[in-house]
């Protein structure tokens, strides 16, 4: 979390000196965000493709700027929901490496328990709400935390993510609407990563421009370019501030996958030069030249922060790996509270 | 009940079962400030079967709110606001339309905490009225428990009489899951003894609604007064019949139907559903592998609704759930058909 | 039906003769479309006043226009999928008042055998694809009769009616969503009469004006005055045309209903001015005037149709009264097409 | 089976599950220009489990349709299709997600015929794959089959192997009313004879899978190549177990049900659906009520998945439904425990 008080002045900020306008703080806080998802996500890939993990995974890498731009803005008390590509939202709002790591081995100490895995991961004490398999299921779930923040007088926030394929789902649009007649504290995310599966956006909608939906509920929407991280940290910021105010606004982030749907994709529905083409738009290694040109950062300084996240990621995948696997008394329990 | 003849006992008053139903929501809007009720037309318009009349004058628009017409943003809004610290009722209008919220409630709500590693409690009610002879047709009627039962994480309560109604719903309210609350819009007018002093009643524990001896019937909802009346007649004939009414399909309270079934030898299910796929198989298939099994006298029988969409004739609706005959006739045969085993 | 090469060609037609611009055929079609409906459904609302037909009813009085400008548009080939409120659609697609009113009255020769009631009416033969008790549940319906054209190459168009409440379903999304992506011949037609039951329409969208949802979808959005059944006819006759080459668009009628939601509605959330303000408005006699003023018909030409409206309204429902009770034989059958 | 040893008879290929499925709709769509298939990522892709790779080669984006993901309008368009003179297929990527459909699929589709009196027909397939064992968690690995069997007018097949998947299938396409047709996921890859020349296989009528004496195991879906296992190590320890799959709950074979229990005197029903109203209890119901019931030796054993959602933890997944361990030992139990009654 950004202190709040810092990162919205940016005029101070500019003054203390980085030629980005943003305190070094702040400057950090998103690349490390970005660089944590990322070795995170390329080893849970190794790990992954040695069938030391189970299951399927929807991976993050490529649209990192996103969920770091957007975590950025928010504290331990704002509230997000997630989606099937959830490891991404759930690192950036703050979660433990080694409890994701630990939830992506389906280890009793994982951040669910072993129960949830690679969809669902939740921490309600940071305010993630959870992932889910439901393409568009965590939406109404995000209006629905923003009514508490409303009925409970709290300043908070929900920032609610979910794909451009989610948005031709009816709970989209129950959703968007019942937050706009109510004046919630929502933000709706959609991070348009230009395919639902094999689905190229184009054919899944009729629509140039997917932020043009907000006008069917009477709220705004608008464009950001999801591989940037400060316009995306900016745009939810704005967002934000309007959102806890004036009720929902529907942002949409540009940005890519640069790697299958989920782990079996051929990638037959594009092609090699529009993957290539995006991925020179690559948001870390943009974002970390930019910091260099601008002389906000050295290169040892980016180097020893790389070294800190590479290590905690190692770490963090050594404890999932030799914690313990659930038992059979695990098994029952949780379906219910008493 | 009580009769105030001779001992000067005041007879409890009498109430609807509708005005039951408000009554457990009204006290419990007032006693926990987290709670609040949304739906189609709960405000000014008093709800669909006018149960929520009144609430919103008293409890304004903050905690009773109208809705558009979206189920499925409801129930999931519902799951929502009670991971984060507020308690939700939902209304539905017709319990029909909960398939078209059945995602948020069977995939969502129900599996979070599960799924969560036990993190989170989701503390919502979806209420929504089930049954038919109302005359609105197939999509107006249905009786689909055995659906939420299928669903771990969900209770579901269907209660037949004013007093269940109004202590199964506080109880349902102060409950941490999610819970489907399916009232019977046939008794919304039926009256029954309500105690002014507050009370809650238990989930997971069946209630006797009469003893007998020659058959045990277990029933649910509006089909609870049928059966009583059925077994009034069939005391005449000489056979006693027990009726059990589990309360609550989740949690079930097995332990009764099985000492009943122990005790009578002999299992009557009836229910308003269509037979097929309905509850009343799992009651068998519980009893059937049960202490009660090699005490059993007679197979065990289902009465239930046919397998057919509600149809709208009146002459039709009527037969296409279980009539008072229809049961008669069953537990007849039941008692008829005795030890050939 | 209206000859469609007669109604499509208004000079023609105004130099055959009438002030309104069209041919007398034509504006008698229409107002004896929407007395038709008038008249069937005061007589229900007086049977079940009178404790004689079973269940719950949505009378369409108020919006006749709607049902009957939209339907002179359309013969028994084109489609239409209905709603609760489904009486007026289904006279105004022609269905004969005798097997309606013994559907009302619940008989085996009823339009649906006595099974369906007030707010299933279906006729297939006529395109009628039938009312639902399911709010928005006839929308997706109208998508699939659309993609049956398309793939049959069948010079056909569904009109698809819904409510202003409806709109907020996500099966209206879903279906627009997809019938635009697949450029379908379905017109969707909103019927804002205001009200979803006791909710007004401000109070279940953020719109000041419904058609705008149209463009969330790519398709275009159009308002007509929904108690101006010319209006209607001309607005849906465009839209026909559009929709038959270029896909989907959005209709939304201005209009009201007169009576209560359904059976039983104290209505207690509009006030008497509005209701009366609206029934200065009621489309029949708005339109019978226009006819006398403009001097296409005389008095006694339009006392002689209402004569005939009359008759037959009340032969179906002689009718029908005197119809068989479905048997018990009947229960079961028509579950499964063998 | 035949075999090629000796006789010089052919012996017949073996294809995949997922083959099965995919030369069904390939038949189907040659046969009959009607027929179409829609879907998520069915065209290009080839479908999520790869069922329809190829179709779209043949048959072009006219008949192999990629979708936008909303599953209540592909299923609602599907009845409207049906209704209008074409024949959909639609595939929805997992079955859990038919929750999102259901109100179409069961309110609409299910109920058009019967509430129209009888005047269309609604000839359509939802294909879905159900079942745990992939590792995708608790809201892609449900079996959901009894919620369908629950709707009447809708039927329901749950094919056990490559053969009876592509017979039932092309039935399935040819049938004037909705199926709900469950591939069963961990099936895919798995291979089994299936002729070349073209076949139907009828609905409502179960396959003994496997004869025997000792009990009856009633199964379908995935569960049956697991019953059969077990049952060859039954019959090691001198137990014959005879394993009677359905193949379609709905309509549903009950008279073979009952005529094999009637000759064993046992029953065990074995499901991976969660045990609470799944349909296993109408099984045991409808065996409890018949002419086996007088000739049952032991009570009436199911074995189910567990009341939980499926969780993701992989030792853990394995417990949560039928293990061949728990169906042996339930097996072993039943003819242990004979003749008490
Ligand atoms: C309700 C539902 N339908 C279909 C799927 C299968 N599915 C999983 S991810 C996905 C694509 C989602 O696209 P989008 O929302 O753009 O998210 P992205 O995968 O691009 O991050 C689909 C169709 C699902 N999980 N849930
Ligand atoms: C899915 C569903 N939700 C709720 C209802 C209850 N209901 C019946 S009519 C109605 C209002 C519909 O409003 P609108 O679409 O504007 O149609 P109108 O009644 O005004 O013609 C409601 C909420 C229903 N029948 N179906
Ligand atoms: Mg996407
Ligand atoms: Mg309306």
């Amino acid at each position: 979390m950004i202190d709040p008080s810092s990162a919205a002045d940016i005029a101070t900020a500019a003054e203390a000196g980085t030629r980005l306008g943003y305190p070094e703080s702040v400057l950090e806080d998103l690349y490390v965000r970005m660089l944590r998802i990322r070795l995170f996500e390329e080893e849970i890939h190794y790990h992954m493709s040695r069938g030391r993990i189970h299951g399927t995974t929807h991976l993050y890498v490529g649209q990192e700027a996103v969920a770091a731009g957007a975590a950025a803005n928010l504290s331990d008390r704002d509230y997000i929901t997630s989606t099937h590509r959830c490891h991404g939202h759930a690192i950036a709002k703050g979660t433990d490496l080694g409890s994701l790591a630990a939830e992506m081995f389906g280890k009793r100490a994982g951040v669910c328990g072993g129960k949830g895995g690679s969809m669902h991961l939740a921490d309600p004490a940071r305010g993630n709400l959870g992932g889910t398999g439901i393409v568009g299921g965590g939406i109404p779930i995000a209006v629905g935390a923003a009514l508490s923040i409303r009925r409970l007088r709290q300043d908070r926030v929900v920032v609610c993510f979910f794909g451009d394929g989610a948005m031709n789902e009816g709970a989209f649009h129950e959703s968007a609407n019942l937050a706009s007649v109510w004046g919630l504290p929502v933000l709706f995310l959609c991070e348009n990563n230009q395919y639902g599966v094999s689905t190229h956006v184009s054919r899944s909608t009729n629509l140039e421009d997917l932020s043009i939906r907000a006008s069917g509920y009477g709220i705004p929407g608008r464009k950001v370019d999801g591989m940037d991280v400060l316009a995306v940290y900016e745009a939810v910021r704005d967002a934000i501030a309007y959102v806890k105010t004036r009720g929902p606004l529907l942002l949409v982030a540009q940005t890519y996958r640069f790697l299958g749907h989920s782990k079996s994709d051929a990638n037959v529905y594009r092609t090699e030069e529009e993957i290539a083409a995006w991925r020179r738009r690559d948001p870390i290694p943009g974002f970390r030249d930019r910091l260099l040109a601008e002389g906000s950062f050295r290169e040892d300084r980016l180097s020893d922060l790389e070294e800190e996240v590479r290590r905690e990621v190692d770490a963090a995948f050594r404890y999932a790996q030799a914690c313990e696997e659930p038992g059979p008394e695990d098994l029952l329990g949780d379906v219910y509270a008493d | 009940m009580r009769t105030d003849a001779g001992t000067g006992a005041r007879r409890p008053r009498e109430i609807s079962y509708a005005q039951a139903v408000r009554e457990a929501l009204r006290e419990e809007l007032r006693r926990d400030s987290r709670v609040f009720l949304m739906g189609e037309d709960v405000g000014i318009y008093g709800g669909t079967f006018g149960v929520s009349a009144g609430l919103f004058e008293e409890f304004g628009s903050d905690r009773i709110l109208d809705t558009p017409i979206s189920e499925a943003v409801l129930a999931g809004a519902a799951a929502g606001a009670a991971l984060t610290g507020t308690r939700p009722v939902v209304e539905i209008p017709f319990s029909d339309f909960l398939t078209l919220a059945l995602d948020q409630i069977g995939n969502q709500a129900a599996k979070m905490r599960y799924m969560f590693g036990g993190a989170v409690r989701v503390p919502l009610v979806v209420r929504s009225p089930a049954g038919s002879g109302t005359g609105a047709g197939a999509q107006h009627s249905q009786s689909q428990e055995a659906l939420f039962c299928h669903f771990p994480g969900l209770k579901v309560a269907v209660p037949s009489t004013p007093y269940d109604a109004k202590g199964l719903l506080k109880t349902a309210v102060r409950d941490d899951n999610p819970v489907v609350f399916l009232e019977q819009k046939l008794l919304y007018k039926v009256s029954g003894p309500v105690p002014e002093e507050e009370y809650l009643l238990p989930f997971g524990k069946a209630d006797v609604k009469r003893a007998g001896s020659d058959l045990t019937i277990v029933t649910w909802g509006r089909m609870v007064g049928l059966c009583l009346e059925a077994a009034e007649r069939l005391a005449a004939e000489g056979i006693s019949a027990e009726v059990v009414d589990p309360r609550t399909l989740v949690p079930l309270d097995s332990g009764a139907i099985v000492s009943s079934v122990a005790k009578t030898g002999r299992l009557l299910i009836v229910h308003e559903a269509v037979r097929t796929g309905g509850f009343g198989g799992e009651i068998a298939a519980i009893v059937a592998d049960s202490a009660a099994f090699p005490l059993l006298k007679a197979p065990i029988r289902r009465v239930a609704g046919f397998d057919i969409p509600i149809p709208y004739s009146p002459v039709l609706e009527r037969n296409a759930v279980p009539t008072p005959e229809r049961i008669e006739a069953a537990a007849r045969d039941l008692v008829g058909r005795t030890a050939t085993v």
